[in-house]
């Protein structure tokens, strides 16, 4: 039984730009394309649509706008705040505190700092995939001068303690940066209240446009720059402003807060209907990661026995598009060290599968994928060495 | 970024499972890095009469594994021990960078089971599983 | 006399989104929106289209298409290769060899590596604009490791000898980077003629869109990454790629190229034109720069006894849109370095008007334009405790 | 940028230009800060008859500059002394943060002509030119 109609699983990977969202952005390319720096007037008209863009993200999250920063991607973000703040603050110390199951971009960025002179404290998640935050009080130590915790993780969808992590910090006079690229426009986010001294997002994670993010800094929050150059973004971050990025990027945020409640509950329902349904229908399924704590849209399993490209690739020829473990390293030989971290067996991590939900699925795509996946597990069993039925 | 060929030996696998009447198996590959690939082989008079495999692994050592099986049914063991993983990545029309790995573990699979039916025979043939250990670091 | 039809000159600055390049980037936000590490069809597809722009990017500088990495900016692009190449060769020396007239992205850029361990020459250009490049050579020294001298400037339009500087850093053993952001898609560039090791270019001045941007990296050059994370870009820049923008980059690069000859006949009749008239029409005018060695739609006066904000805030009024010195500082306090580095005084360089034509300016917009500067240079002139007509 | 104040003053400036019979005269600024301001006083029993100023800057100095040649117009020179650049922000509704120095320079134009006025009258009265040197340096 084929199916023909394409089924996009996989809106943590990335999402397609809102029709709306789009069509604020159009203008901004080929009609109001003044440079933002220049005093003229069409280029006052982009700076003052920057502004406005800018104003927007920070009611949301409840800061000042001018502690929003616009970059070029989640990526540069977590790549800005931490090796900013840990260059800026070395005098003071140079340990950095995070948990085993962050994102690329903080891991391998840390990795780099830790090869020139920092310190790195990797907090393990419990078996839950949710960090203690206890353990990170309890890492603390006089050279500590950073905690990075993200927000929600990308491959099990896990929410982490922020508020408290974010009380810890405060008591402990030490920075709190969080990557809040799964979580921006899907969860309520206060930096006031979880006391966040910087934040990282991207829009094409909400329905905007890719290449563009943010990075929040709290005011007095003594960082080094990662752009050097023009004057743009108050002399923090050079390069001339992707004007209409930064408009999609407001625009489709604020379109995700106003629906964040009717979003939260299409996306939940479809993914507690999954996950009811592959629980019942295939035999020795995991899954993986709290499931109360857990982002609304994200449901992530371990097939025994089998390995998770092959299963990708099924579903693909199915017209069904998911990943395993994060998209960024599907294709690779290494196996998620998120579900590592959860303590899983290599072969049971090797077989995980990946589904987030968005606007564009229904509850014919979940039918539709259950039964696509129950015939295609139990046909690469039966390919298995591991499986003996 | 896989070929037609490989796409049809994945999808249509050939010789897949456990082999009812088998006489001998090499199995190579581990959890850790994605793939174990098992070779089952049914060998009268030094030819290979049957051949069919099992495999835990990506696409592409699922299409290895098949496209494997095809080129040495028949063959005398002596002729299938002489396969190459360039054989097998030429019999698929190519595979990416990332996977020749894959390749190598087909050859490695052959190999050992043929090693398996000449070990009953008292014969001992060398074999190097490079792949037994070839998992880049964790992260 | 009120000019009512709005008239830009500061293509140097940025320029608007040709319609058809927008129309080709326009499928890739909302239809083919698939992350290009994804396995399935759809994040192939978007690898695909990547992989092409890659291809005809390479084309046009005649390297390999592997050499090509998409960056989010000029700016980042010139961070990246001075950082990387910096911090990945320390071993070898911490000599770096600039020029005086180079973009903010370089000098402040250098400025930060002269304060983390590294020495910085900064090699005067002549009066001209232009840079010896035998004083390029006499400044290499057993510690050089890097020479970096933008391709052509983008205040003056003054090209530098950049074949000359290939050929010494080769024959030196020294890597040799040139920011292209002005030159790509105006001059003719061939790296490997050239000898240019690193690249930086920007897709929005020439009529594609804010925030993508290349960066060249010959193969075997050994350079740190500047954004760790994810494994895109063959694991040399992190980050979900940009697909809109980098199809919206090559398109640009592509038609620029292809029309090279038509603009720069279009843009040089109309820059030779305003520069006849201006000099006939407004004593006491200096033009800024060689004028042969100049980019075709660049020209660059001092008005004597005038400040250059004045000057562009009545051609505002007037509808006429251009810059004094670079965009990033316009409104700033600073008058440029690059006019200084030309040996003017300071009341000069402060009353420079920079004029950049392009696609859509027409012989018409020249005689407003100089009829507009004749009455204001009048003006405010008269206003001046400098000028004593 | 700038409030239509600054816009009004900037493109039509009150009283532009020397005047023919002024009895004192203030300058302060210079070349490389790009803003330099003159202030021409035209006073009869301490009463500031006529005033007009010659500027070389930015649209913010030519504004800050009109503007106070209106402030001051009229007034006793010991008031004219009171004025404050504050003074000249608010008349102005406003100014961008980069641009307060030209306030600051309207205000020390103003003390220097009217010093210059009681200089000539035998009173030497202390004026701070900030703006003297107030540029950053050049990179
Ligand atoms: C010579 C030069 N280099 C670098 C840049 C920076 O490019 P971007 O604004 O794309 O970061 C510019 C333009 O702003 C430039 O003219
Ligand atoms: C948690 C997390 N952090 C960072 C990133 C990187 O964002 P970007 O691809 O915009 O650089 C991603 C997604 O790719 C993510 O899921």
């Amino acid at each position: 039984m084929m199916n023909n109609k394409n089924i996009y699983l996989d809106h943590a990977a990335t999402t397609m730009v809102d029709n709306k969202v789009l069509e604020m952005m159009l203008p901004w390319y080929t009609e109001h394309y003044g440079n933002p720096s220049s005093i003229y007037s069409i280029g006052r008209e982009s700076k003052q649509v920057i502004e406005n863009a800018r104003q927007t993200v920070a009611d949301i999250f409840n800061c000042k706008k001018s502690e929003i920063y616009f970059t070029s991607c989640g990526t540069e973000s977590n790549n800005w705040a931490l090796k900013g703040i840990a260059y800026a603050n070395k005098s003071k110390g140079n340990h950095i505190i995070t948990t085993n199951i962050e994102h690329h971009a903080v891991l391998h960025t840390l990795e780099y700092l830790g090869k020139h002179g920092f310190e790195i404290t990797y907090v393990p998640v419990e078996k839950n995939g949710i960090v203690d935050a206890e353990k990170i009080r309890q890492a603390i130590k006089k050279e500590t001068i950073l905690i990075s915790v993200m927000f929600a993780n990308n491959e099990i969808g896990t929410i982490q303690p922020i508020e408290e992590i974010g009380k810890i910090a405060k008591e402990n006079g030490v920075l709190f940066h969080t990557d809040a690229v799964q979580a921006a426009g899907t969860l309520t986010i206060d930096v006031e209240k979880m006391n966040i001294d910087l934040m990282s997002i991207s829009a094409h994670k909400f329905y905007g446009p890719k290449g563009v993010g943010v990075l929040f800094v709290r005011r007095g929050v003594k960082i080094d720059n990662l752009l050097h150059g023009g004057g743009q973004e108050k002399t923090r971050r050079a390069g001339t402003e992707n004007i209409a990025s930064i408009v999609g990027l407001a625009a489709a945020l604020e379109k995700a807060v106003e629906n964040m409640e009717e979003y939260n509950e299409h996306i939940r329902k479809l993914r507690d209907l999954t996950a009811q349904e592959v629980i019942k229908r295939i035999p020795e399924t995991i899954i993986n990661g709290d499931l109360e704590k857990r982002l609304p849209g994200n449901i992530n399993f371990s097939f025994k026995y089998i390995e998770g490209e092959s299963l990708l690739l099924f579903l693909d020829m199915n017209h069904i598009f998911a990943s395993s473990g994060s998209a960024c390293t599907s294709g690779s030989l290494d196996p998620s060290h998120v579900l590592l971290a959860l303590g899983l067996p290599h072969e049971i991590a090797h077989g995980s599968l990946r589904l987030t939900f968005g606007w564009d699925n229904d509850e014919e795509d979940v039918e539709t994928v259950v039964s696509q996946l129950v015939t295609i597990v139990q046909r690469l069993r039966e390919m298995s060495p591991l499986y003996n039925k | 970024m896989y070929t037609e060929k490989v796409m049809d030996h994945f999808s249509n696998p050939r010789n897949v499972g456990e082999l009812k009447d088998y006489n001998a198996v090499g199995e190579v590959g581990n959890a850790k890095c994605g793939d174990i690939m098992r070779i089952y082989l049914k060998i009268e008079d030094d030819i290979i009469q049957d051949v069919s495999f099992k495999t835990f692994g990506c696409g592409a050592a699922i299409a290895t594994s098949s496209i494997a099986t095809e080129l040495i049914k028949g063959k005398h063991v002596d002729e299938a021990l002489t396969l190459t993983n360039k054989a097998v990545i030429e019999a698929l029309d190519g595979l990416p960078p990332a996977k020749i790995h894959c390749s190598v573990l087909a050859e490695e699979a052959v190999k050992e089971a043929i090693a398996d039916y000449k070990k009953k025979q008292g014969i001992i043939i060398e074999t190097h599983n490079q792949c037994d250990n070839c998992c880049r670091e964790d992260r």
